[in-house]
């Protein structure tokens, strides 16, 4: 399971850095929603991986048994946060488009 | 700090805070209102900042009585959350009051009408601010890092236009990466260590086994580039000039501690993390600063030369002074160290005045007047068949004032005599190569060398853009100011002055602040000592 | 033996289910057209819906069920509006 | 505007939370509270409000919808898996009568939920219905089917 | 006692110079004169009364402690050659204010000038009466830029704006130099205390930085004094009006330099470093000075080509490293001060009245000017070393130190040659000064009519000067020599040596030296004379070889070509490269620890955990992901689709490894997210594939690197993540909140406690971000203007607009609203549902997943649906969402609760947890963590909606922009 | 799974059947997705899964939970209910917005028109903004 995780990560990084090198802010904004996805899946595989052991407590259970509630945290507090900029980038994307006329991120296309 | 006053050290965060939420509630089109409660939320903001400095300095030894910790929703560290309060995080917040309420002022005459929700964010950009300052936290610091950097956002767009919004798309997406960046190597530094506490991390750094500290140290060196970005260091600082140019005027002078934050954090940690030498990675991380912190002094020195607007000229004079706080950083010793926080202090002090008079005095050029001049010195000697008319030509009142506070951050940005700008770099020289340094080893004679060049190409850039604003283009429109507006600068520049004199009781804080951080043990107890309110009352 | 057959049965409805996502994310890959991948992202929806489901009886636990829920009843928005979007070029008129 | 605008809609609503929350006295009461609040939601909507006359019989609806579901599921499963070449899909247009905009959306979803037919285009001017079928063996069974078997019940219950 | 003279001696122009800037522009011109006047008489007084406590050696100090911690006091310190420099510093600046009274006009801006002539005397006194090294290097700079000011005072004149460039260029550096210099003598005396650094020379000469400190302190003085090869700023200095010619770049502030290294003599002279370096810039500027000279056509160009040369007489005698010599320099620095300071007067006078100062134009002016051009010939006499004349006595000393022997070596051998040399090249162009001038014919062509004698007032600072000049010359020990010795003291102090300052002391070889430099200066004259009266500007062989230009070119070079030129080789506007080299330091940051540790990570010896289903999952969620960036450029919708996928398997991970609130969380923002990027698609530029720019061989280069950097940032992410997750958990903070979570946080969802209650400060500050967001969205939005050709309707809206106007059964907008009228059914009958699912989520968040961030985005979802079905206009007729006041009320809700502990004195967020027993309903938790998420659920409900708000209000914008501006969202 | 152990074998069984019968029910539909032709055809497939694929692992769930809990567990229902409502939703304004694709364009396989849609400019023929192809 970690290896598929960790993989998988691989795969959403190496896509997202990917794409944010690219010229359109659109491709920009595809590629931090994919890197988002690694770093949560990231953030919350640090915990380590369990099956079946979300942390919601029950009378006299052994408190080894739950998955680490700690990234789980960090990775909500992470999605919100993600989710703003996400949005954020976006209406910044459209104002430069809108004020530039073209979606190239640096405003301009680039000189032949 | 004791009873009520013990709340005090939230106080930062929450006023602000408060007065956002408060601001909600107001009409847009209301801004008289608006702006009262932004002003009063900073004086008292200054006031509390008071306060708490002379507490943190009060608190001599802080494992007495861990009278700065303080414990949020009184959970003990390292479970909950802690703000510490001690002289240097004391010093960062009454500095970002210091500084906001000129910004706030000069956005007052015109500014704050450009664009909807100024205030707000203002005051949110001070809380993140704050928040970073003060928490102990390393997730903590994240989330106010993010605080800061979305007021920041909308700040630095403020007003529109397509400079900004360019330098904004840029802005944002290196700072979106870094913020991804600061996630991974928050959740690696909880993955191998178990703890989010700065002072939890700095105690169980000692006895990690070979394959968690390594990937602790690939998660801090992680964190440590988030915050060389926000610093400025080169080659991760391109955003920089563009987007602290391109921002209004009272934006761009409360960007003047916004690169210090990562600085801040970087000391912070360094002296906290890297202190007692645990890592392996102690003294590369240190040659990497010092290295890098002078690489950033030559470029930001380049573009200072290089600059045809002065907003980038400031833009290029920040890199040059976060330059100069890592590489002394890096460096180390007590009196270089203490001068730079010192030389912290002075350049975002100068550096606000600065961005706020930049727009004072190009509001009264034409577009094309500064790129006429500079081609013309380049290429065109200047004509000398000029009528030598031996008689002077009266300033007005408004370019005389401008003109002596042009000359005021000149003077401050090279680091000549008498403002603080002389202050700090002579101490952190005499740190350095003089008379307080140990010895003058090959590095100490490259920053030495580094940063005084840096200081003459402040010198020679300025000259050539205040001659040509100020003595060649008399005949150039005399700007309109508002005594609202020029106040702020003359109020920055007198606190430099202010510091030069009493550069002597300053830097003995500056020296405690130092002796408090160079020993990390001082800041984990008084962490580890904090102790809960009572329990029984109010939990179940 | 009820534990055997139900592990059995319900690890391979996962992989059938898993098998119909990856056809269908073919479709979604090749198109040809936009209302194509549309169609197949809500599919791909739906499907990973009954994973849960099965999921949820794998576990024996019922808190995957609000999971399931959500995507029954909000799922539909994101395709909706991606159908309209093709249809009107806008989302929200 | 009445206390409560849509009682059928608050008592499902009710019915909704109890399911998810389990059957208690505290939840009924509270469940009743949120779908009260939910139904004055809906209410500022102004929705076309459909006047429903004889929902008893809307159990009979249901009951021939899953079978319907039911068997379409089975003739689809048979032409996906067969070969295909003698199957002949097409569109077929049907006038409806219907107005309703409940009980039209009812046999929309009803049309396309079945496996085997979808729902294309409506013309609300004039009542043009434009389905599309996959097993088009003939086009008029498929009219019947939509007027005599799901139009007539629905404007029985609607109108 | 007489200590706090000196703070006062030295603030005193400093205070008067703030007076006079404050004094109005217009009006008694004559004001700021007796101002300046009054101080430099001031100032002169009190120097005059400390004479009896310096004049045996003995020193006046006054320390101010400022900066201890590093040996910075406001130290001050005068000794005899401190007081005879205050003597001359206010001496001579009293007569050229009285002079520039007269000389300034009064259109002029009066004030400004007297203002800065007096913060340059508070400077220059601060650089004679330091006693710390740092605080002489503070007034050195301060010199610097008054002067700097003083020179660009008619800064309408771009020859004035050179000059003074110029001059702060070169003397900033050599201040730049002295600091560093003054630091290392720090460094090696452990102080810069001045005492303690004069009483340490053995060490400092034996020291390994020696040289360092050495050449770094020279620079400084060389620069300042105008030594070569920094010599050229001061005859571009001469820009200045000539009162400030007279006083700084005659009597002080070129002094300075050579002030500082015959104050520095005890402590730096006497090695063979000091002499060579010192000697050869000496010698070859008091030779070079003296030939440009001669050349000059400017009066003011020979006056000051004159002055480099003297200066050059004087570091020459420091550079010897004899007692006498140092004696001689001192005398001479007093005398040249005298003679040159009047003569600079004198070519004041006749610039003003001729209105020029050309030598070519000017002749006869004896008959107009009778009395000035006596007082000039006797000054110049003194400049050419008449007997009789204080220039004599001093020049005499220096070539008796010219013909001994100090240091063996060719620069010792040839210096009475060169001595000789340039004593005649004075004597040239001194007579050069007077002859052209004053005699010969009348002028012709004067710019100004009929030149006259000035007022008495403006000549009367000559005459004191000349005076002075005759005095000393005739009877010097009776007149200078007390205070010579004084002087003298102050520097040698016991190594004093015997010295006489006799007129005669009998044929040797100096006084044979001065004879032939008398008449070979006169011979020179004579036979140069016909040339100079009618060359061009500019010195034989030396004509192309411009200082200024030189400067002025290389200033250029470096500062601005070379400085543009590698701003952009090492940095970039451009946002890829940016990007690039941040993924690579991070890539290679993150790997370096590895790199340099001997640990070599492992795979684990058995993949028990190996879960088919999820890694099939996984294979779908990878493939999205590739296609995603496979097909972001042409094919947007298709990203967005298969960014759907990435996300659908992400939250399956959520589900699958036990994080059921997550995968709630990942759908609800999944399914927003695509509904904004959509809402803004429509903005965007139509881009087809045909338009291939990946053709060329670079362009496919840049996309094989970025491919590289990604897979190795995706592999290194993959290693890391791996090894991360699969080395032994530590003893995690987690425990304790399992533990306490339901004991003390009130809530089984352990996950949800931390965020409301453990951690409720991070989620105060989150939702804090989304409300930033959501008000920078919306002030962005409000500016929002579309590109050209994003304004006109979608493509798609206007065919179905013309299909049914085509139509005959058809009307306009039949199209859009058959589209939607099912659909929108069923969405509002959705709307209560969806309401009552988010408060369902809420409720629970305590104990199960869910919580307030999730029931907000639901809720918001909820009226997004709305607006999906009905559009913009019909959602807002019915219902009236404020989302900042959601905003608000959440922010304000989450703050209360949380201040609400303070009032019962604990420290903010603590949180007060018990379960309730209704009656009827029964066991209702009710920690007020809730309340806490309750605003947390308000704000995402507001910020959600407001951002997706905004966003669709730009499409109905464009039809009606100006209503928009007052209607839309004005919360209300 | 200690809740699975103590099921009774028929609840299994049945459970069983039901949960595979839903998947395979999902795969099929998806074969379809994947085979049929046209887009119209394919409208049709994912249905399978929708209905009666989602109906019987609905059902299965149900009876898994109120066996092995010991007391009725319908909330599941819902599920079957909003999903039934919600997918024909999209499919019917993805069908309507294909139709009008194949009509701007011009393609054969819909009803034919006497009246054809117009062309407003060259650029018409390919396809509006960002959704091409
Ligand atoms: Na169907
Ligand atoms: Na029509």
């Amino acid at each position: 399971m970690e290896l598929v995780l960790s993989l998988g990560i691989g795969i959403l990084t190496a896509s997202g850095v990917w794409l944010i090198l690219r010229p359109r802010t659109y491709q920009v904004i595809i590629g931090l929603s994919l890197l988002s996805y690694a770093v949560n899946l990231f953030i919350f595989g640090v915990g380590g991986l369990k099956k079946n052991a979300p942390p919601l407590l029950t009378d006299g259970a052994d408190i080894t048994s739950f998955a680490d509630p700690v990234p789980q945290s960090l990775v909500l507090t992470a999605i919100v946060i993600g989710f703003a900029t996400t949005a954020l980038f976006l209406v910044v994307m459209l104002a430069s488009r809108g004020l530039t006329g073209t979606d190239h991120v640096d405003g301009k296309e680039k000189a032949k | 700090m004791s009873g009520f006053s013990h709340h005090l050290i939230v106080a930062p965060i929450l006023i602000p805070f408060a007065a956002a939420a408060i601001m909600l509630f107001i009409e847009e089109r209301n801004r008289t209102a608006k702006a009262l409660i932004s002003l009063a939320s900073t004086v008292l903001l200054l006031t509390v900042a008071m306060f708490l400095m002379r507490s943190a300095h009060g608190m001599d030894s802080p494992n007495g009585e861990a009278g700065g910790v303080y414990l949020l929703g009184n959970w003990p560290a390292p479970f909950g959350i802690v703000l510490v309060l001690d002289r240097l995080s004391a010093l960062m917040v009454l500095l970002t009051a210091t500084l906001a309420i000129p910004a706030l002022g000069f956005s007052l005459a015109r500014w704050h009408n450009a664009g909807a929700h100024f205030h707000s964010l203002f005051q949110l950009l001070l809380m993140g601010l704050n928040g970073a300052f003060l928490t102990g936290d390393l997730f903590n610091l994240f989330v106010f890092f993010e605080v800061m950097l979305a007021a920041s956002y909308g700040l630095l767009m403020h007003g529109s236009g397509q400079q900004r919004v360019k330098a904004g798309l840029h802005y944002l997406v290196i700072n979106l990466a870094s913020a991804l960046l600061f996630l991974i190597g928050v959740s690696l530094v909880y993955g191998t260590s178990g703890t989010l506490n700065m002072a939890d991390l700095a105690l169980r750094l000692a006895d990690l086994p070979v394959e968690r500290r390594i990937l602790l140290e690939s998660g801090l060196a992680l964190l440590g580039i988030v915050f060389l970005i926000k610093a400025g260091i080169w080659p991760l600082n391109f955003w920089l000039p563009n987007a602290y140019s391109a921002a209004s005027a009272p934006v761009a002078g409360i960007f003047a501690i916004l690169s210090k934050l990562g600085i801040y954090i970087i000391l912070r940690l360094s002296m906290l993390v890297l202190g007692n030498d645990t890592l392996p990675m102690a003294s590369m991380a240190r040659d990497v600063l010092l290295y890098a912190g002078l690489a950033t002094v030559v470029f930001g020195a380049i573009g200072v030369l290089a600059s045809q607007a002065l907003g980038r000229l400031a833009g290029y004079s920040v890199l040059v002074s976060s330059g100069t706080l890592l590489a002394v950083i890096g460096f180390g010793g007590a009196t270089a160290s203490s001068g730079a926080l010192f030389y912290l202090v002075s350049s975002t002090l100068t550096m606000g005045a600065f961005f706020l008079l930049i727009e004072l005095v190009e509001r009264g050029q034409d577009a094309g007047a500064s790129m006429l001049a500079v081609t013309m010195e380049v290429y065109g000697d200047v004509d000398e068949d000029e009528a030598d008319d031996e008689i002077g030509v009266t300033m007005p009142a408004t370019m005389a004032v401008l003109s002596v506070c042009f000359s005021a951050c000149a003077i401050l940005l090279s680091g000549l005599p008498p403002l603080s700008g002389f202050v700090a770099k002579f101490t952190i020289l005499s740190g350095v190569i003089g008379a307080n340094a140990p010895t003058a080893t090959s590095a100490a004679w490259i920053t030495a060398t580094l940063i005084i060049l840096s200081g003459l190409c402040a010198l020679i850039a300025m000259t050539r853009t205040g001659m040509r604003t100020f003595w060649a283009s008399i005949e150039g429109t005399v700007p309109r100011v508002l005594v609202i507006e020029v106040a702020p600068v003359l109020i920055l520049l007198t606190m430099t002055l202010a510091l030069t004199a009493g550069a002597g009781p300053v830097m003995r804080y500056m020296d405690d602040t130092i002796t408090m951080l160079s020993d990390p043990r001082n800041y984990i107890n008084a962490v580890f000592e904090a102790r809960r309110i009572a329990e029984g009352a109010i939990k179940p | 033996m009820s534990g055997v057959i139900l592990y059995w049965s319900i690890l391979s409805a996962q992989f059938i289910l898993v098998l119909t996502m990856a056809l269908v994310l073919y479709r979604v890959f090749r198109g040809p057209r936009a209302q194509d991948r549309v169609l197949g992202l809500d599919t791909l929806y739906v499907t990973a819906m009954l994973i849960l489901l099965t999921f949820g009886i794998e576990t024996g636990r019922d808190v995957y069920f609000e999971a399931a829920l959500i995507i029954g009843l909000l799922g539909f928005v994101s395709t909706a509006a991606l159908a309209k979007f093709i249809m009107r070029g806008e989302v929200i008129e | 505007m009445t206390v409560l605008p849509y009682p059928l809609l608050w008592f499902c609503l009710t019915v909704m939370w109890l399911l998810l929350n389990g059957l208690t006295l505290g939840h009924t009461l509270l469940g009743a509270i949120v779908s009260l609040f939910a139904c004055w939601s809906m209410a500022s909507l102004r929705p076309v409000k459909p006047h429903i006359h004889r929902w008893y019989l809307l159990p009979k609806l249901f009951g021939i919808f899953l079978y319907d579901i039911l068997r379409s599921n089975i003739s689809l499963v048979r032409i996906i898996l067969s070969k295909t070449g003698e199957r002949r899909s097409g569109f077929v247009t049907v006038m409806l009568e219907l107005r309703d905009p409940s009980a039209l959306s009812m046999l929309a979803v009803i049309v396309t939920a079945t496996p085997g037919s979808a729902w294309i285009e409506y013309e609300s001017r004039s009542g043009k219905l434009l389905l599309h079928v996959l097993d088009l063996v003939d086009e008029e069974s498929w009219q019947d089917l939509i007027k005599n078997r799901y139009e007539k019940l629905l404007m029985e219950i609607f109108e | 006692m007489t200590g706090a003279l000196l703070p006062i001696l030295l603030l005193l122009p400093f205070l008067g110079s703030l007076a006079a800037s404050f004094l109005p522009r217009q009006g008694k011109h004559v004001l700021p004169a007796w101002l300046a006047a009054s101080v430099a008489a001031t100032g002169l007084l009190i120097t005059a009364s400390l004479f009896p406590f310096v004049r045996n050696g003995d020193v006046v100090r006054f320390t101010l402690e400022w900066l201890p911690q590093v040996g910075l006091d406001f130290a001050l310190r005068m000794d005899g050659f401190a007081w005879l420099f205050s003597l001359l510093i206010t001496l001579i600046g009293l007569l050229v204010v009285v002079y520039a009274r007269y000389y300034i006009s009064a259109e002029d801006p009066i004030p400004r000038f007297f203002s800065l002539l007096l913060a340059f005397m508070g400077a220059m006194l601060g650089i004679v009466l330091s006693g710390n090294l740092i605080l002489l290097s503070i007034f050195w700079e301060l010199t610097s830029l008054f002067s700097f000011l003083l020179i660009g005072y008619w800064h309408h004149n771009a020859t004035a704006r050179d000059g003074a460039r110029m001059a702060l260029t070169v003397t900033g550096i050599g201040g730049f130099c002295l600091l560093a210099g003054v630091l290392v003598l720090g460094h090696i005396v452990g102080s810069y205390d001045l005492d303690k650094v004069l009483a340490s020379g053995d060490l400092i000469r034996s020291h390994d930085l020696y040289l360092t400190a050495l050449v770094l302190i020279l620079i400084g003085a060389l620069t300042k004094s105008a030594q070569f090869p920094f010599h050229f700023w001061l005859p571009n200095a001469m820009a200045a009006p000539t009162p400030v010619s007279a006083y700084l770049h005659s009597a002080t502030m070129v002094k300075a330099g050579v002030f500082l290294l015959a104050r520095l003599w005890p402590a730096l002279s006497g090695t063979y470093e000091w002499f060579f370096l010192l000697g050869l810039a000496g010698m070859t500027t008091l030779l070079i000075g003296a030939y440009f000279a001669m050349f000059q056509q400017d009066l003011k160009g020979l006056l000051a080509y004159s002055t480099i040369s003297h200066l050059g007489l004087i570091t020459t005698l420091l550079s010897l490293g004899s007692p006498i010599a140092a004696v001689a320099a001192i005398f001479h620095m007093m005398n040249h001060a005298t003679f040159k300071a009047s003569l600079f007067m004198a070519a004041g006078i006749i610039d003003h009245e001729t209105g020029t100062r050309d030598m070519r134009q000017l002749s006869g002016l004896y008959r107009f000017l009778p009395i000035t051009a006596t007082l000039a010939m006797v000054a110049s006499a003194a400049m050419a070393g008449v007997p009789l004349l204080n220039g004599f006595i001093s020049k005499e000393m220096f070539f008796a130190e010219a013909v001994a022997t100090h240091a063996d070596s060719i620069l010792d051998r040839a210096l009475p040659y060169v001595a000789t040399l340039a004593g005649a090249f004075a004597v040239a162009y001194s007579l050069r000064f007077i002859h052209t001038v004053f005699f010969g014919p009348a002028p012709k062509n004067l710019p100004k009519e009929k030149p006259h004698e000035p007022p008495h007032w403006m000549r009367f600072p000559m005459e004191f000067l000349v005076l002075a000049c005759l005095v000393v010359g005739i009877a010097p020990n009776y007149s200078i020599g007390p205070l010579l010795h004084t002087g003298v003291v102050g520097v040698l102090g016991s190594a004093t040596p015997y010295y006489s300052l006799a007129l005669w002391h009998g044929v040797n070889t100096p006084l044979i030296m001065s004879i032939v430099a008398l008449v070979g200066g006169v011979v020179l004259y004579i036979s140069l004379q016909r040339y100079l009266a009618s060359c061009d500007d500019g010195t034989p062989l030396f004509r192309h070889l411009r200082g200024q230009r030189i400067f002025e070119r290389v200033l250029v070079t470096v500062s601005w070509k070379w400085a543009r030129w590698l701003e952009s080789r090492f940095g970039t506007r451009q946002l890829q490269p940016q990007l690039r080299i941040l993924a690579a330091i991070s890539f290679v940051s993150a790997f370096l620890p590895l790199y340099f540790s001997d640990y070599a990570p492992g795979l684990p010896s058995s993949i028990d955990s190996f879960d088919p289903v999820f890694a099939a999952f996984w294979a779908i969620g990878m493939f999205s992901a590739v296609g995603a960036a496979y097909q972001a450029k042409y094919h947007r919708l298709a990203a967005l689709v298969l960014l759907g996928g990435a996300g659908l398997a992400t939250c399956l991970t959520f589900v699958w490894l036990s994080a059921p609130d997550l995968a709630i969380t990942q759908l609800l923002v999944e399914i927003v997210t695509t509904v904004l990027i959509l809402l803004g698609l429509r903005w965007l530029p139509i881009r087809r594939e045909q338009i291939d720019e990946a053709a060329t061989f670079s362009a496919r280069m840049r996309r094989f690197r970025d491919f590289a950097l990604a897979a190795a940032c995706g592999l290194g992410m993959a290693l890391i993540a791996y090894e991360v997750m699969t080395i032994p958990v530590p003893n995690t903070i987690a425990n304790y909140f399992l533990e306490r979570a339901y004991s003390e946080g009130g809530g089984r969802n352990v996950v949800n406690v931390i965020l409301v209650d453990f951690r409720g400060f991070d989620t105060l500050g989150e939702i804090t971000v989304l409300g930033i967001v959501a008000l920078t969205v919306f002030a962005l939005l409000r500016r929002f203007r579309p590109a050209p050709d994003s304004i006109a309707k979608p493509l798609q809206q206007r065919l179905q607009a013309a299909f049914d106007d085509a139509r005959p059964n058809r009307e306009t907008g039949d199209t859009a609203r058959d589209y939607m009228v099912i659909a929108s059914v069923i969405m509002q009958w959705l709307f209560p549902i969806i309401i009552v699912l988010a408060i369902y989520l809420f409720m629970r968040g305590h104990d199960k997943p869910g919580g307030g961030f999730s029931a907000g985005i639901t809720l918001a979802i909820a009226f997004l649906l709305q607006y999906l079905a009905g559009g913009t206009r019909w959602a807002e007729d019915r219902i009236r969402i404020l989302p900042l006041r959601w905003m608000g009320f959440g922010l304000l809700t989450a703050a209360t609760t949380g201040i609400g502990s303070l009032l019962f004195g604990y420290p903010f967020l603590t949180t007060h947890s018990r379960y309730m027993e209704l009656p009827l309903i029964g066991k209702v938790p009710a920690a007020t963590a809730m309340l806490f998420d309750l605003g947390v659920f308000a704000l995402v409900v507001g910020a959600t909606v407001l951002i997706l708000i905004a966003l669709a209000h730009q499409s109905i914008r464009t039809y009606r922009v100006r209503k928009i501006e007052h209607s839309m969202m004005e919360d209300g | 799974m200690t809740a699975a152990e103590d099921m009774p074998l028929w609840a299994a069984i049945i459970v069983s059947a039901l949960v595979v019968i839903g998947a395979l029910l999902a795969l099929v539909g998806a074969i379809g997705f994947l085979r049929f032709r046209t887009f119209y055809e394919r409208l049709h497939a994912p249905a399978i899964a929708a209905s009666w694929g989602a109906g019987a692992i609905v059902i299965a769930s149900m009876l898994y939970f109120t066996v092995s809990g010991g007391r009725p567990v319908v909330h599941e229902l819902l599920i079957g209910l909003f999903i039934t409502l919600t997918t024909p939703v999209t499919a019917m304004l993805l069908g309507r917005a294909a139709l009008h694709r194949d009509r701007a364009e011009g393609n054969a396989g819909i009803p034919s028109d006497p009246i054809p849609y117009p062309v407003l400019d060259d650029k018409a023929k390919g396809d509006s903004r960002n959704t091409a192809p």
